[in-house]
């Protein structure tokens, strides 16, 4: 079937002008055809005898499909030159028009020779599979409560329609209830969700002062200040289903660290007396505010010890461990009523001990308010819990993925001492080790515990 | 176009080199000819697609006219231009290639059959929308007009353009403004499917020339002696300063108006009495009184097969353009040197 | 620094070129015998002579189209065309040929015209003389589209337009011709790629060009006295936009209101806020907001004119409703 | 500075650092800081709380005093 037009997909043979057995010559007209636009007639490219006729009159084909199949026969001279479209190529090898062989049947026609009908007429009943239902459906049933995979569809093929939603939502609802609404979802500017999402707020919690209540950028900037201290935090405990939802991320976190990281487990108890002093002496001579506490001399020493021991700061991803130069320290955090978090203190290897309590201070702070920063959760590459805090002696954490290494710290007590074959009783912590063995082993382990004891002795060298 | 001096006499020839010019113009029809009606097998085969309009009948107002142009002249033509391309000197194989939408086209294969151009021949299309190139002509003679150049701009276009406002506001700005337009009407009866008798008030197409005081001459577009001599005499003119001319050329398309149409509009009577006029059967008759055999004719026949099998095999052996470069030349390549004032 | 008005600068920008680039010349309705429609060309008859100040009938698609052939034959006209509404006859020529025929030629056939028309409402001249179609034209690939807004735009936008090998259509709103500015007497170059910031500002983004740029300014100041401080982008050229100097205010000032004397259906307006929310959806603190001419034709009381356009009223509203 | 006053004081300073904690619920000998989980930060920040609620600095010697509900309320009220 030749392509009569651009458009054209596919053609009806209505006459076919020639038989098998006739001596055709390029430029006759062979066969009509109907279009979608008309009638054409069709003419030869080729001279020769026709064989047989492929596709018979009535029959609607694809363009593209071969029609009939012609014999070539050796051109001959024409007649005048001006012939329309006289033959002119001396040599024409046998081709069919044109040659591309496409099963010619598909369309039913009301043809003479009709191709075989497909069953129809008969009913629709084909309910179509993996039905999706409508967003009308969807909406509706968002907005009345109901749970669409708990009703049949009276629709076509059990499709479910608004109706079925509607009569659920009318059976489920209180004979006096007003029809429920969705949940109010106020809105917020784009560029609000995105500092939001920036500073750690919780839009949900917020209070739009822009048109229509909507939340907009300033409103995310004062809640990320606030609170001052004396104030009520909105945000101070978390919402009983946000902390459920967070005990399962972690849960789900550990279990994979679990699963896929081989932890080993060293432990050392190191002598505070040095430490513990000179912080009492520090402190003395400093406002209130301006105070240091033991946390930060252990996190400061964490952090410095890493630059003798590397293999414990970085990330193992791909099958390799790529070490970090940025010590990244996450700080276990726990989140009031439940939940601990561990947001980042940033190069806390290369700030100064005030600042870095300073930065303590506020980290503690925001993370109890839920204002941190994406960044700070994102990125630690090494971890202190320090647990010791709320009482126990010792603390193994589980390692975060990527990370390769978790430092827990316990209570400081007092324990008895011996020194020079002298016992007495001394401020003391049990520091700990989990690291991965894909990483580092045993040795370099105690090498880095070791390290971190020698740190403590010389406080006033962090 | 013409490998002769533009300007070498027609009248009293030396019958020998008359002879010999004549074969020139018949092996010029024949070429364009048996392009389209390659053309025609190949769009059959899905090759060549969109609209495909063939001039095959009209072969002598091209070659005609182009007898009477120099290479500095330009040529402003339709969409049924493939006749005007090749007798213009385009080679079929950068033709062919265009229609197939190859890179190798003459227009790089983003114009296709309706949109031919090349300005190293001063071929300026192609032009697709009824009587649009007009105007175009009309600015390409002002610009020669302006820098005093002794050029000629050959504008074609058909019947269907003269209902077109801008066919009457360029003939006014030619008139108005005395520039050198060789404006050559292919009268083929019809406007597309339409008739002409159904579509203009005066169906005399020189008298709507005339009424802008524009020279004009009706001349038989079958006969291609007759469009070159008219059309020598009307550029000449031109040349000389005398302002636009108009050459209405009567003549007809023995196809439909694009490649198939329905033909509903035309007996195959009418189509069968205007066959018989066929330009090529003409000329080849006058060749053949002038002692040209059949040997001769047959040997032509060969080289333009041969030519255009060479074209069909270079158009499919051409490449498509990456369409990384779909976006180029919407605008210019060429950075202009920017100077302050 | 001279004083001059709007036309005069767009007159020396006109002399100019044809006293630098013989090739240049004018043509259109009017241009010469009568002096231009809008007083434009006044005097350059005179001095230059018909060939080169080249009065047409009144023809738009055929003048237009000779204009593009002349192009085609390596002169570099100056078409002026009456008004944005008498550009429609012209459109064929504009768009099929002007805008396509680079492209369709596979980049043989370059068209380096200047096409210069009046735009824009506030003359109390009704609904065929009145409209800001520029957003139509803008929407062909293959022109760049010119909005001087200003006294140097008017005086230094031609010349590198004349220099550019494609089509250039310079939109002059009609409002401004009276207008008056310093000029440097020492004219420097100005590009005709760029926006560019008019007035500096951090609260919102107020985008304009040609005949709302006053609009925009005046909004900007009235503003100010309520301790909002608006950004004045001025678009210049129309097409291609420049769209990296409208994201980067926005990206400042978080909020953008587009003003545009056209109709806000499918408008350049339109086109302006879809890029910022495409590109800049996260930096908006508030919907792109637009100020454009109600859709009716022009009326002819002049206040209802009045309350068509855009007024700088009008756009101290929408930013006050965004909640700047 | 009375009782009242000084429980109430450090209700006050408790409620952003431990919102949820209720100081009745601590019994007398338990400390602070493991009846309210706080940590050395809270309980830092506590303290400050404190100080500059009253202007009286609290040195670090005396933490020791306040940890527990009993003894941070004698601690307030015996300052003057």
């Amino acid at each position: 079937m030749p392509s009569l037009g651009a458009d054209m997909e596919s053609g009806t043979i209505t006459h076919w002008l020639v038989h098998p057995g006739d001596v055709v010559h390029r430029g006759d007209i062979v066969a009509v055809v109907q279009t979608d636009k008309s009638d054409i007639e069709v003419e030869i490219f080729d001279s020769g005898t026709i064989e047989d006729i492929v596709v018979p009159e009535g029959q609607r084909v694809p363009v593209g499909t071969v029609l009939a199949h012609v014999a070539s026969t050796k051109a001959t001279p024409p007649p005048s030159p001006a012939g329309p479209g006289g033959p002119p190529t001396l040599e024409t090898p046998a081709v069919a028009v044109p040659a591309i062989e496409v099963p010619a049947v598909e369309v039913p026609t009301t043809a003479p020779t009709p191709a075989p009908l497909a069953p129809q007429g008969a009913e629709h009943v084909s309910a179509p599979v993996g039905l999706v239902e409508s967003p009308l459906v969807r909406h509706r049933a968002e907005q009345l409560g109901v749970d669409l995979s708990s009703l049949t569809g009276s629709g076509p093929g059990g499709a479910l329609t608004r109706a079925d939603v509607e009569r659920a939502g009318a059976a489920r609802a209180p004979k006096s209830a007003a029809p429920p609404s969705a949940p109010h979802r106020a809105p917020s500017s784009p560029f609000a969700r995105r500092r939001a999402g920036e500073l750690g707020v919780d839009l949900s919690l917020l209070t739009g002062s822009g048109p229509g209540g909507a939340i907009v950028e300033r409103d995310v900037r004062d809640a990320s200040r606030r609170p001052a201290p004396g104030e009520a935090t909105p945000t101070g405990s978390v919402a009983p289903d946000q902390r459920r939802a967070m005990q399962r991320a972690i849960g789900a976190l550990m279990a994979r660290s679990k699963r896929e990281i081989p932890h080993y487990y060293l432990s050392t108890t190191i002598d505070l007396t040095t430490a513990t002093s000179w912080v009492e002496r520090a402190n003395l001579d400093r406002a209130i505010t301006d105070r240091i506490v033991m946390a930060a001399l252990l996190l400061r020493a964490t952090a410095r010890a890493v630059q003798r021991v590397p293999e414990m700061n970085g990330y193992y991803t791909d099958g390799a461990f790529s070490p970090r130069t940025a010590v990244h320290l996450g700080v276990g955090i726990s989140q009031r009523g439940g939940g601990l978090i561990a947001p980042a203190i940033h190069d806390a290897d290369s700030i100064s001990l005030d600042e870095l309590m300073r930065r303590l201070k506020d980290l503690v702070q925001r993370a109890r308010t839920g204002v941190l920063r994406s960044s700070e959760m994102s990125d630690p590459t090494l971890t202190v819990t320090n647990l010791g805090d709320l009482g126990v002696d010792t603390v193994f954490g589980v390692i975060y993925p990527p990370q390769v290494a978790i430092v827990g710290f316990g209570r400081v007590r007092e324990q008895p001492w011996v020194h020079d074959h002298v016992v007495d009783a001394r401020p003391c912590v049990v520091a700990t080790l989990s690291a991965d063995h894909r990483v580092s082993d045993g040795m370099r382990g105690a090498r880095f515990l070791t390290e971190i004891d020698h740190l403590l002795q010389r406080p006033e060298d962090l | 176009m013409s490998d002769r001096p533009a300007e070498a006499p027609v009248g009293p020839e030396p019958d020998a080199a008359r002879h010999e010019h004549r074969v020139h113009l018949l092996n010029e029809m024949l070429r364009i000819r048996r392009f389209e009606e390659r053309c025609v097998e190949l769009y059959s085969r899905e090759e060549i697609r969109g609209f495909l309009h063939l001039g095959i009948g009209e072969e002598a107002c091209a070659v005609g006219v182009m007898e009477a142009l120099t290479p500095e002249d330009a040529v402003v033509a339709t969409y049924r231009e493939h006749g005007h391309a090749l007798a213009r000197g385009l080679s079929m194989r950068e033709t062919m290639a265009e229609l197939q939408g190859k890179m190798e086209g003459c227009s790089r294969g983003r114009g296709g059959s309706m949109h031919l151009f090349d300005a190293t021949r001063r071929f300026f299309g192609g032009n697709a929308i009824v009587a649009g190139g007009l105007p175009l002509a009309v600015g390409l003679a002002l610009a020669d007009h302006l820098q005093g150049r002794q050029r000629v701009t050959a504008c074609f276009f058909g019947d269907g353009a003269v209902a077109e406002g801008e066919f009457h506001e360029a003939m006014n700005l030619a008139a108005l403004w005395h520039l050198p337009v060789l404006f050559c009407c292919e009268n083929n009866l019809y406007a597309m499917g339409t008739a002409l008798r159904y579509t203009e008030s005066e169906t005399d197409l020189s008298l709507k020339a005339s009424s802008y005081r524009i020279p004009s001459w009706e001349v038989d577009g079958m006969d291609v002696d007759a469009v070159e001599e008219t059309a020598r005499d009307a550029a000449r003119a031109v040349r000389e300063g005398g302002g636009p001319h108009f050459v209405e050329m009567r003549t007809y398309r023995f196809r439909s108006h694009s490649m198939y149409d329905p033909d509903r509009y035309r007996d195959k009577a009418e189509i069968a009495q205007w066959r018989e006029k066929d330009p090529l059967t003409t000329l080849t008759a006058r060749l053949s009184a002038e002692g040209l055999g059949d040997a001769d004719v047959a040997r032509l026949e060969a080289q333009v097969a041969a030519e255009v099998d060479d074209a069909v095999a270079f158009a499919e052996a051409g490449t498509d353009e990456p369409v990384e470069e779909l976006e180029r030349f919407v605008t210019s390549e060429r950075t202009s040197e920017r100077t302050a004032p | 620094m001279t004083v001059i008005t709007y036309r005069e600068a767009l007159r020396q920008a006109i002399r100019e070129a044809l006293l630098r680039d013989e090739r240049t010349f004018v043509m259109g309705e009017d241009v010469g015998h009568y002096g231009g429609s809008y007083a434009v060309t006044l005097g350059l008859l005179e001095e230059f002579g018909p060939e080169r100040i080249r009065d047409t009938p009144l023809s738009e698609s055929g003048f237009v189209g000779a204009g593009i052939g002349a192009a085609l034959g390596g002169m570099r006209p100056i078409v002026e065309v009456m008004t944005v509404n008498f550009s429609l006859l012209a459109l064929d020529q504009i768009m099929n040929n002007a805008a396509s025929l680079l492209y369709m030629s596979g980049g043989q056939l370059n068209v380096p015209l200047v096409i210069r028309m009046a735009t824009g409402a506030g003359r109390q001249v009704g609904a065929q003389h009145s409209h800001s179609l520029e957003g139509w034209l803008a929407h062909i690939p293959g022109l760049r589209l010119l909005a001087p807004a200003t006294i140097e735009d008017a005086r230094l936008m031609l010349w590198p337009a004349l220099e550019d090998p494609d089509p250039v259509l310079i939109f002059e709103h009609a409002m401004l011709y009276n207008t008056e500015g310093e000029l440097d007497d020492q004219p420097t170059a100005v590009d005709i790629e760029s926006a560019t910031v008019r007035r500096a500002g951090d609260d919102v983004t107020l985008v304009a060009y040609g005949g709302t740029l006053r609009t925009a300014l005046d909004a900007a100041t009235q503003l100010t006295q309520q301790g909002i401080s608006a950004e004045v982008v001025d678009l210049r050229c129309l097409r291609p936009l420049d769209t990296p100097t409208i994201l980067a205010s926005v990206a400042r000032t978080h909020r953008a209101v587009v003003v545009d004397e056209a109709w806000r259906s499918g408008s350049l307006s339109a086109e302006v806020a879809a890029r910022v929310t495409e590109s800049a959806f996260y930096d908006l603190d508030a919907p792109v907001a637009r100020v454009c001419s109600n859709e009716v034709p022009m009326p002819y009381a002049k206040h209802l004119e009045d309350e068509v356009m855009p007024q700088a009223a009008d756009v101290v509203n929408a930013v006050r409703e965004m909640g700047a | 500075m009375t009782t009242d006053e000084a429980r109430n004081l450090m209700r006050s300073v408790l409620r952003p650092i431990a919102p949820e904690a209720n100081l009745d619920d601590v019994a007398p000998g338990e400390t602070l800081q493991e009846a309210l989980d706080l940590d050395s930060i809270d309980f830092l920040r506590f303290v400050t709380g404190l100080a500059q609620a009253t202007g009286h600095d609290i040195p670090e010697r005396d933490y020791e005093t306040i940890a527990t509900v009993d003894g941070c309320v004698a601690y307030l009220t015996s300052l003057t």
